[in-house]
Formats: C-alpha cells, structure tokens, sequence
C-alpha cells in the first residue's frame, strides 16, 4: 500500500477537572503565579456575565447571549494576543474582548439596541461582533493578509463555534490560510451546541481540530476547559504564525453552561445530566483548585475580588443604562463618507418627522 | 386575472385530501400557527414533503413554525442541518431535483444571502435549463422583517433581492388565513417559491383557519377593505399599520381601499390597476428601504399603464434607505401609520 | 446635484500626481484598455490598492483587464485567489477593514452571487455598524451582460439585486472614459462600490482617454445626447442601442435625448427629471428583466415627482422575464434598437 | 502526547506510465479483457473531443471545454455507476456521461447555445453541466439524501476540479455528507490547473483527497490516468456508499494536456516542457501498451476503431449542426409550469416582433 499522506491530531490538557496537574506544566507556568491575573479576569467576567442575564431577565437588555463556562478559553485566547493584532469575535467571546480593552458598557450597548457598542474605544482596529456565523473567519483571513502583504509582524485571531466550523466560510478560511500561508488563528470552541443541534450532528469528524487538514493547516485540541492548555494552545499557533509558518485550527473543548441565548430554552433539547456533569469540568473551581493548592487563592481573597468585581460591573452597567438613544439622524449619518443628496433628504425629513411627534 | 376579496374563493387542490382529520375550526390561531398547521396537514398528506432547517427539529424552529412536526413525522421528514446556508439552499435544490419536496428554513431574514448563489443559478433555472427534463419543487421559508427589538442581521426587509429573479414566486402572507393557504400553494407549486414570513405578525392576532388542507391562488392580490378615495398597497407586516391609516382616514372623511399584494411575483397588477382607476390615487406602503424596492415596480406599472387614470403623484412611504438601526432606533425606521397618513393626505391634497 | 454632459468637467481628484508618467494621449484605446489605465495609475499612485480574483495575475483576466499588472506590480499587488467567491469577498472585506483598497474581480457576473452576503451583510455595515471605526473602501468588478454568445452564465444583467441595498455604490461605465475616469472614483471612494463592466462593448470602439488620473463624479448621469421630444435613460451596454436608435428617431424627426444613468446607486434623478420635464416622455431601456428591474426605480420617480410633466405614460424596453436564454437565441431576449424605436413612438403617439 | 486522531491518505496505482504493472491488478481485472471495452470508449472520448475543438476553430460552436488526457478518470467513473445512480458533472467529463448514455450531440448542442443539449434522452435523472464550480457537488448531496431518506439502494457521484476543490460548495458538500453518512462520492478530477492558476495556489493541503478528513469521509488518491487505479477507487467507494457506510472523496491525478477551454490560451502561463513531460502519462498508450502486451489490441484494431469512432462522431455533429434553433417562444416555455399572465403577454409579444422582423 502507498500512503500519500498521514496526519495526527495533538490533545493537549495540563489540568485536570479536580484542579491537579495531569501532565507537566508548560515552562511559562512554572510559576503559577502567572496565572493569578487571569483566573481573577475569568471570574470578571463570570461577574459580568451573571449581571448580564439578569439585567435581561428584568427587561433592561435585549437578547444577550450568555458566556457561563467558556471563561478559560475566552481569557486565554485574549491574553495570547499582542494589541496590535486583530480579534475577529463571534458574539460571545466578552472574556478575549475584555483583556483587548472592550469595555462591558460596550457589550451591554450592542445587546443593548445601540451600535455604539461597536464603537470600541480600545482596540480601535478590532472586528465587531458578527452575528453571521463564521464569516467573520474570513474577514480575519483577509486581515492576515493584508498584514503579510505589508510585512507587519501581526495575526489576526476569529472564533467561531462547534456550529460554526460547518460554515462555508470558515472552510474558506482555512482554505485561504493555508493557500497564503496566513498568519490565522481560528479558534473552534466547542460548547457541544449549536443552539439545539449537538456537535454530533454537525459533521462526521472525530475532531473539529482536524478540519484544518483540509487546508494544510497545523491543528491542535485543547481542553479548553483548561486555561493552561489553552494558554499553551495558543502559544503554539501564535508562534508559528509569527514565524511566517502559517495558520492553526484549534479547537477548545469547552460546553455551553447556559441556553444558548436568554431568548432560548436549552431544557427542551438537552438533558439535567448532561448539563449536571458539564458543571464538574467547570473551568474555574478547576483553577481555583489549582491556585489554592498553590497556596495563591483563599476564600478571603476570593470575597474581596467578587466585591470589585461586582462594584466594576454595575458601573459599567450604570454607564450602560444612562446612556441616552442616539438622535433619528444617527441611522443615516454613518451610511457613507460621503452621503448622498438623496438620503441627506430623507435625513431631513426624519428630523423634521421627529420634532413634529 | 382578477382580484380576491378578503376571503376569496378557495381554489381546491391538493391530494389525498380523505387523509384529513377533523378540521378544528374552533379554535382562532395565530399566523405562526396557521403557518405549522399547513406544515403538518402537507406533511400527512404528502410523502415527498420534508422539512429541513437549522433548529428546526427537536427544538421546532426559534420561532416554532416546525414546533411538533419532528416528533410527530419523525426525523426523516424534519431534518436538522449543519450549520450553514450554503448547505441548506444546495440540499434543498438537489433533493427538489430529485422528486422530493423540500421546505426548507432561512432562520432569519439576515441568513439567507447565502442561500442567492443556488435559488438564482440553480432553483429557478432547473426547468428552463433542462427543457422541463428537472424542475425544483422547493419553498424556501423566511422569518422576515424588523420590530421584534431583535440583535443585529434578525430585522432585514431583503425582497427585492428576489423580486427581479425569473422562474421565481414570493409570497408574503399578513393573516393566518392567508399563511395557512399560500403555504399549501407555495409547497404545491412544481417551482421554486420564496415564501416571507412576517414575524412582526406572527402572534399578531388569532382567527379561524379551518384545517381543510385549502391552497390559495399564487397570483392574486387581496383586497383587505374597499375605499373610493385613495388605494393603499402594501405587503407583509405593514398590513397592519396600513389597515390602522385607513382607520384614521376614514375618521377625516377618506374612504381608503387596502390592498396586500400577498404575491409578489407574479404580481397581480391587475387588481392594483382596477383600484386606482377608481380612486385615482395611490400610497405604496413596505419597509425595504424605498430605492429600488418593491415598491418600484409597483409605482413603475402605475406609469406605464394607469397614468391616465392618477390624479395625483404616487407616494412611496417605506424604510429609509439606509440599514435598518439597532432596535433603539428601529421603530423610526419602519414606516408608521402617521406617515402613511400623511402621504395619503398629501395624495388627497394633490391634483 | 446636476446633469454632468458628456465630456463633464472632471473633478481634480487622487493622491501624488506628481509620481504620473506623461500621459499618452495620442493612442485611443477601448473601454477594457481604459480599466487596465485606470488599474495601473491607481496601483502606481497609492500602495494600498491590491487586486484580487481568479486568473488576475500572470494571465491578466479572461477578458485581460488586468493584463500586464502582475508583471508591473508583483505578485503581492496582484493576486489570484483560489477558486472561490465566497472567499474573494470575505478577503477583499477584511483587507478593506484594516486599511487597504482592494479592487476585487468576480470572474463573470453569473459567479457573483456567493459574495452578496459578504456585500450586504458586512461591505456596506462596517461603516454604520461601527459608528464610523471601521469601514470598507472595496472595488468589485464585474464584467456584466450579454450578447458575446458565451457559455451559461456568463451573460447576466442583475444589477437589481443590489440596487436596493443601502451603504452601496453601484456604478457602470459604457465609454473609455468614462470607464476610466468611474473605477478611479470607485478605487478612491472610502465605502464599497460595485463596478459592472458591460463586456459586451469592452471592445466596441477606441477613444482618446488621457492618462491623467483624473477620476468622475460617481452621482451624476451623462447627457449623451441632447433632444426636445423624448428622453431614452439607459445604461451599459445598451446605451449602443440607445444611441443608435436615437439616430433612427432623428431620421423620422423625432429628436431624442439620450441618457447615460453611469451610477445607479445613488441614482442622478435630477438629470432625468431636467429632461423629462422638458421632453414629457420617457423611455427606459435596460438588459435586465423588466420586473423590479432598475427600470422601475426610475419610472416610480417620474410617477412621484414628474407626474405633471408626464405628456404620455413611460415606457420600459427590456429583456423579458425570464433568463437571458443561451445565445443561439441571446440575441432576441436582448432590448433591440427596433424595440426602443417602436416604444419611442408609442410614447410619441401617445398624450 | 495524547492524540486525539490520526489519518492515512491511500494511493492507488496498477499500471505505470509505460502500461507496465506497478502493482498487482485488482481482482476484477485478472483478466484483462474487461478492460478493453472501456479502452475503447476513451478512443471514442478522445476522438469526439478533437472533432470538438475543430468544429469549434471553425465557429461552427461555441467555447468548448475539451476533456484531452482526462479520459481514463472520466470512462473509469461513468463506467463505475449504476443507471439508477446520479450523476452530478461540472463541465468537461463527457466520457463519464456518455457511459451513462448521455449522447455526443447533446454535449455539441449545449456548447452550441442551445438549452435542449440538457435535455439528456438518457439518463433522466442525471443532473446536467454545472457552469457554477462545484454547486453541483452539494446537489448531489441533497440527492444522496433523497435516496437515503427514501430508503432507495442509490448512490450520488459528483465531479469537481483542483480550482473546484476550493469552492465552498465542495466543502459544504463533504461536510453534509459525513453529518447525514450519506451515500456520496466526490471526485476531484485534479488535473494541475483551474484556467491559470496552478494546483499549488489553491491551498495548503499535500493532497486534495485529505479535504475529506474534514467531514469524516473515506479519503483516496489515485492516478487518474491509471484506468484500473479509477476504476479500484470508485468500487472501493461506490461499495462503501452502497453499504451505507458513508461518503468518499476521491482525487485522480491527471492533466489538463488541451487549453482549458477553446477561448484560453495555456501558453501565457505554463510552460511547455511542463505540458511535454505530462503527454508522457497520456492515460491512451499506457492502457494501449497494457492491452498489446496482453495481446488484446493492435494497429489493425485501432486503425478499425478510429474509422468507426469517426463516422460516429461525424453522425452526431452532422445531427447538431442540422437542428433547427429553438423558436423564440423556447425562452418563455420552460419557466414556470404554469406562467404566469404577465410572462404569457410578454411572450406572445416576442412572438408578433419575431413575425415583424
Ligand atoms: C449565518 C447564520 N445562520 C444562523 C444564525 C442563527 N444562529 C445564531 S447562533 C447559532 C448557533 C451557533 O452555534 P455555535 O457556532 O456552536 O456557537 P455557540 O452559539 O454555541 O457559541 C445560530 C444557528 C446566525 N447567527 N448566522
Ligand atoms: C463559481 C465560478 N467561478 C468562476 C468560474 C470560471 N471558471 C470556469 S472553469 C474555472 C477553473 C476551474 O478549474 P478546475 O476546478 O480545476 O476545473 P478544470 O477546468 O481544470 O477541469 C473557472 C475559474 C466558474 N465557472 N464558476
Ligand atoms: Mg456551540
Ligand atoms: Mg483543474
């Protein structure tokens, strides 16, 4: 038999559910301590995330699409990055968006109902939200090569999820990674569903990983559970990319603790067990675990961090909810550069529809 | 061709209609439900006729249009797909092509682009292509349009990407009685048929809608409220403001006629026609965005074939021309009934 | 805004003119040579344009719009894609946001419809989605139209699936220079533009266009042709019929304005207007179907806000409603100069 | 190191360039008589295509997409399916579909301009040519489905390209079919070029065939130009989609020895030695050396055969340039089973121009 080609899907996890190392710890974590100001950003955002839903539940957001759970993978992906680089998020990566510099006021204003919140303050070259699953993978692939084609030393990282990875444009993505030799991080994570569609229905792969194969891509799966695995996964395709060595699929094993989104109801399609046993590969007790072991983390800390970040949440929160509604005119104002004198009347006309009401 | 009263005669089609149980034609629905009774009544009596769409199984949809019909027909009739639209359009034209009838979901308005490439290179052209060798039974079903204060890409008015395509129907139902037929019609029809969902609307109201498996013609216009004064012609979930402008206008004095295209293409122009040259004005009502939408083509036949018959200029009342806003801003976007009043006044006062 | 005439006052427009070569002013060229012009001094005045597609580099295009570029340029300003739209669009969209022009090329018309999503989803919301962070200065080409009796789907007119879509530019030259002087202001322009070439008279004839790097007005429509008794509005390739039929008209002493609308999207009515309200007749000729066509954009104007000046109805002159057939008989679906004529003195005869 | 998955890409070849077994033939071709009838259909391909491409410099058709040196991937795939089957072609693998029963006139008059080329005497069913790349692989996926929805013992083939292979559609294509197992076969005619681009600008993959570890598919790569190679490939697969065990995808290395269509020019971007050393694995000779070594063919036979093939050809041609064109009517009758009024008013005033003029 002539073989033309083999390949092999790399796992990488480092700790394990209760917390305990499962393999040696990568060089940059020798220190746990390195990890301290991310588990205290994981638990941010877990704060933010709570706070988010209930400002839904009681009719002060739109639909908000919740974030329990993926804390280590969103994080860890977020702290790889350098500021120069170019995030593109699907719609819940807050974690990775907050170690950019993305404000929580901001996230609130576009659940919210008001294209500010994509106006982020920091990072100013970012992607926005796309609720158009996946295509945003391209436009990260057309940022990393806008960046080869200036030789600026950056890379552009998409998310997307397990449904996602079925989207024609992340294989396009990929495709095009591969075919340029892009410096492209796509992110796959893996929560088990896509809104009532489990991972298992999505595609006949073993692996999300191992689409990357289908572009010549390097790829990696990680406990994306794990935030040492992810930092350690992260670290490998940014490198790479870095290196001129082109693009990694990488895929986070991580499950969606919540419905999908505060307009869905999960418990028509998934089962209490299922969710009973995600809740014991949680990502936070497993670093807590780790970081009190190391003796770094106590519950007295832990009280007074859940105090800031409560306070830091409902400021963010305040400046959310006093923030005014953009004028009538807002909608037409940021159309074109240069706008045309046929929509400048319909500008008019609102404004003037608007005083009269 | 001619026009159909709100409650026009029935045609009768369909087959196996002795399959049928019981109509419950006791209890009111709403347009959604009428739209999964239609589903269920083509299901039962019509092998060939599988649903398939994201979400659409166990969980019956996002908005549950397919709510029970995986449980009942199974899931080989109600398929969940892989995530994505390109997946879905091209799924759906080979097995239409393949002799089966496929309905299939967008889940958004804002999801169905990628769905243009296989409904115009492919869908629409099967039959032409081949010389009636292949056609392309399919119905592409779209939750349509803006006001439910929903995020970002889940509010889009996007007909007129469709409404120059050759080889298709759409159709746009605004009452449950209406969703109930044209969906038995849109699934019946051996051609491709873009059937728009306003789910503005979708629990709008409730009416009876006798579960007799009764298709509506694909071709007519509906005539929602006679008038003498003025014609108002719109479509979708602008029935509703268009129908309270009536209501205003006939407090001033205006007898207003109201018309829901119902389908778009082929469009019943004549019934359009027949109005104005009674009333001799006309207000185009939709939310697209005014240039090029719809509402064109309407105003356009208007010019070529009523300009005798107008007494005053055409008045389009629609979106702005610019992307629907974040649902803070969106209901200045959509067209309220007081600019529809006001344009029919403006109509009154002209000529 | 007001009518441009045919040899318009260009607006002194473009970065580092100084780095031009002397134009060669001697050598009149044809409207494809005239995109190859404007490709090459906008590539060579401003770094940040790149262009992309299929079979763009060493072969230089199917139709050679791009030859000789990647030889000039190098492969990192001129680069073939793989084999997919989507993917085309999704790049040139990324590029565009993070500081780069790429003019993009879809293969042939009937190959674009994979990147509407990008389009419309993404090109022209960067701007407004982002309340002016991010935006999305990105050319696509396109060469459009029929008559080249060329294979299946090579011959479409669909400009009306994106004339309806808010934040676009939708332009389209029918002379050298005009070809030129549009892509510069495409190129230049910071929001999307869709660029349709009308490869049926790519080489139709030569003319002088200096190479000056002088760009148009992308809002304005071109008076080709002045007259008094009937305006013909036209664009693309059938402005040659149009022209050619005005020429019959003035045989029988009819004298016809001829009206080039160049950019449908923002659409010049103004110019139309002007003439309408001096002729009192219309006619519109286009290579699309004519339902919801851009025709009818353009007839609901006249019927909003030239109504009075309407001395007969307005008549449309287009491909028929169905798909431009393969071209044994392609030639027969396209608007014929004996069509404008005949619908020309309809509208004589008429009123 | 944990890995997740591991994947090995076959290779198939029996006959070398020079007709001489590399291997030991599959068991259905211990004799090798049975290959002779399909020898002789790629004569038959082969001297269809060169009367093509004359007819076409003679403008007596239009652009023509000649299938020179694809002739033992197009006859072995054809030959590899049942009637009931469905057949999915791009553009150019007319010898597929003549063993389908497709006629040669057909393929003049679709070039020809003339939409009744499509409308195939036999097989009924088949799908017609697909100018959009690789669309058609996804409808042969819904038709894969339709077969297995139904309970009905068929199977879908599909053709795309190297360029083909980047489509999304193609990607989309192999993705449905691992997530429904369907019984699917993607054949990816890899013949080194998609007009002017070159196989190595499509992507980053070692093989094409790999693409299908990214939905869970069979994956095989065989010499295209090595009959018994396609056909051992497509049994292998057309077995495994019979058997329900799922899709494959299948890359045959061949090349593209003509222009790729009549309206290109190969020589502005390739190069001719590039073009001479690939005539050295012209599929003819090879299978030619193979059958006169086994004493099954000689000049005589050839000589008899081309006659035959040519007076066929000739008979198709001369039956294509003899039709009539369609009336102008043609255009409107195949829309809508039932047109509409607006459509029936245009058309009877395309029939009162026609009569004018
Ligand atoms: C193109 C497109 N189709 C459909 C949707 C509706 N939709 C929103 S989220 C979602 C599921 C996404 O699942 P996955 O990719 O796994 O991401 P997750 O939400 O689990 O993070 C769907 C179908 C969409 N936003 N975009
Ligand atoms: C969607 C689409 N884009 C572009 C084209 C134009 N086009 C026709 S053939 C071709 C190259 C195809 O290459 P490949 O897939 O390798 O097949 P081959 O022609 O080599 O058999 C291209 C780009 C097309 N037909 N369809
Ligand atoms: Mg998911
Ligand atoms: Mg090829």
């Amino acid at each position: 038999m002539t073989v033309a080609a083999t390949f092999e899907i790399e796992y990488l996890q480092y700790l394990g559910p209760d917390g305990k190392p499962s393999a040696d710890l990568p060089a940059a974590f020798a220190d746990p301590a390195t990890l301290l100001p991310l588990f205290k950003e994981m638990l941010f955002v877990r704060t933010f995330d709570t706070k988010s839903i209930a400002l839904q539940r009681t009719g002060k957001l739109g639909t908000y699409a919740s974030c329990l759970g993926h804390e280590a993978t969103h994080i860890g992906i977020g702290a790889s990055m350098q500021p120069e680089d170019v995030f593109a998020p699907s719609y819940r990566e807050y974690g990775a968006q907050f170690m950019r510099g993305v404000h929580p006021r901001e996230v609130l204003m576009y659940w919210g109902g008001d294209e500010r919140g994509n106006d982020f303050e920091v990072p100013r070259h970012d992607f926005s939200w796309s609720v158009p699953i996946s295509t945003q993978c391209l436009h990260a692939a057309g940022a990393a090569l806008a960046f080869k084609l200036r030789r600026e030393p950056r890379l552009a990282v998409a998310c997307c999820g397990d449904g996602g990875s079925s989207k024609t444009d992340f294989y396009a993505a990929l495709n095009s990674a591969g075919a340029y030799t892009l410096p492209l991080v796509l992110c796959v994570i893996n929560n088990g569903w896509a809104i009532s569609v489990p991972r298992s229905a999505q595609t006949g792969a073993k692996t999300l990983a191992q689409k990357g194969i289908a572009g010549g891509l390097h790829c990696l799966q990680v406990d994306g559970n794990d935030l040492v695995a992810v930092m350690e996964g992260m670290r490998r395709a940014t490198e790479r990319a870095r290196n001129g060595d082109g693009g990694t699929v990488i895929e986070f094993l991580t499950y969606r603790l919540h419905d999908h989104t505060t307009a869905d109801d999960a418990r028509r399609y998934r089962s209490e067990e299922e969710v009973k046993e995600a809740w014991k590969r949680d990502p936070i007790p497993r670093l807590r675990a780790f970081l009190a072991a190391s003796k770094l983390w106590d519950e007295k800390k832990e009280k007074a961090w859940a105090e800031e970040c409560g306070k830091r949440v409902d400021a963010e929160i305040n400046a959310y909810l006093e923030s005014k509604v953009q004028p009538v005119e807002a909608m037409f104002d940021y159309l074109y550069a240069d706008p045309p004198a046929d929509l400048l009347a319909q500008r008019a006309a609102a404004i003037a529809l608007e005083k009269r009401t | 061709m001619s026009a159909a009263k709100a409650a026009p005669a029935k045609k009768a089609s369909g087959k196996a209609t002795e399959a049928a149980t019981p109509a419950k034609t006791d209890t009111p629905i709403t347009l959604i439900e009428a739209i999964t009774q239609a589903l269920a009544w083509e299901m039962r009596n019509d092998d060939s006729v599988v649903v398939l769409g994201e979400d659409v199984g166990v969980n019956g949809g996002v908005f549950r249009a397919t709510a029970g019909l995986q449980q009942r027909f199974g899931d080989e009739r109600v398929l969940d797909t892989p995530l994505d639209e390109t997946t879905i359009a091209g799924l759906t034209v080979g097995m239409a092509a393949q002799g089966m009838k496929p309905v299939a979901e967008a889940q958004f308005d804002g999801f169905m682009y990628p769905m243009v490439d296989h409904i115009v290179c492919h869908a629409v052209r099967l039959r032409t292509r081949t010389r009636g060798r292949l056609h392309c039974p399919m119905v592409l079903r779209v939750p349509w349009g803006g006001g439910i204060r929903a995020p970002e890409h889940h509010s889009e008015a996007n007909e007129a990407i469709f409404t120059n395509v050759p080889g298709l129907r759409v159709v746009m139902p605004s009452s449950p009685a209406r969703a109930y037929g044209l969906l038995l019609a849109a699934i019946r029809d051996p051609d491709p048929v873009i059937y728009f969902e306003p789910k503005r609307i979708y629990r709008q109201y409730k009416e009876l809608v006798p579960d007799d498996g009764e298709a509506l013609p694909l071709d007519v216009c509906y005539v929602l409220r006679d008038g003498d004064d003025i014609t108002l012609v719109t479509w979708g979930a602008q029935v509703k403001e268009t129908l309270e402008a009536a209501d205003r206008l006939a407090d001033e004095g205006i007898s207003a006629e109201v018309i829901d295209v119902a389908t778009l293409r082929p469009l019943d122009f004549d019934t359009i026609a027949e109005s104005v040259a009674r009333t001799g004005r006309c207000v185009i009502v939709h939310e697209a965005p005014k240039t090029a939408g719809f509402g064109a083509e309407i105003a356009a036949r208007l010019a070529e074939e009523s300009m005798y018959d107008l007494l005053a200029p055409v008045e389009r009342v629609t979106g702005y021309d610019t992307h629907i806003p974040l649902f803070r801003l969106e209901m200045k976007y959509l067209p309220s009934v007081d600019r529809v009043v006001a344009a029919a006044k403006r109509a009154m006062a002209a000529g």
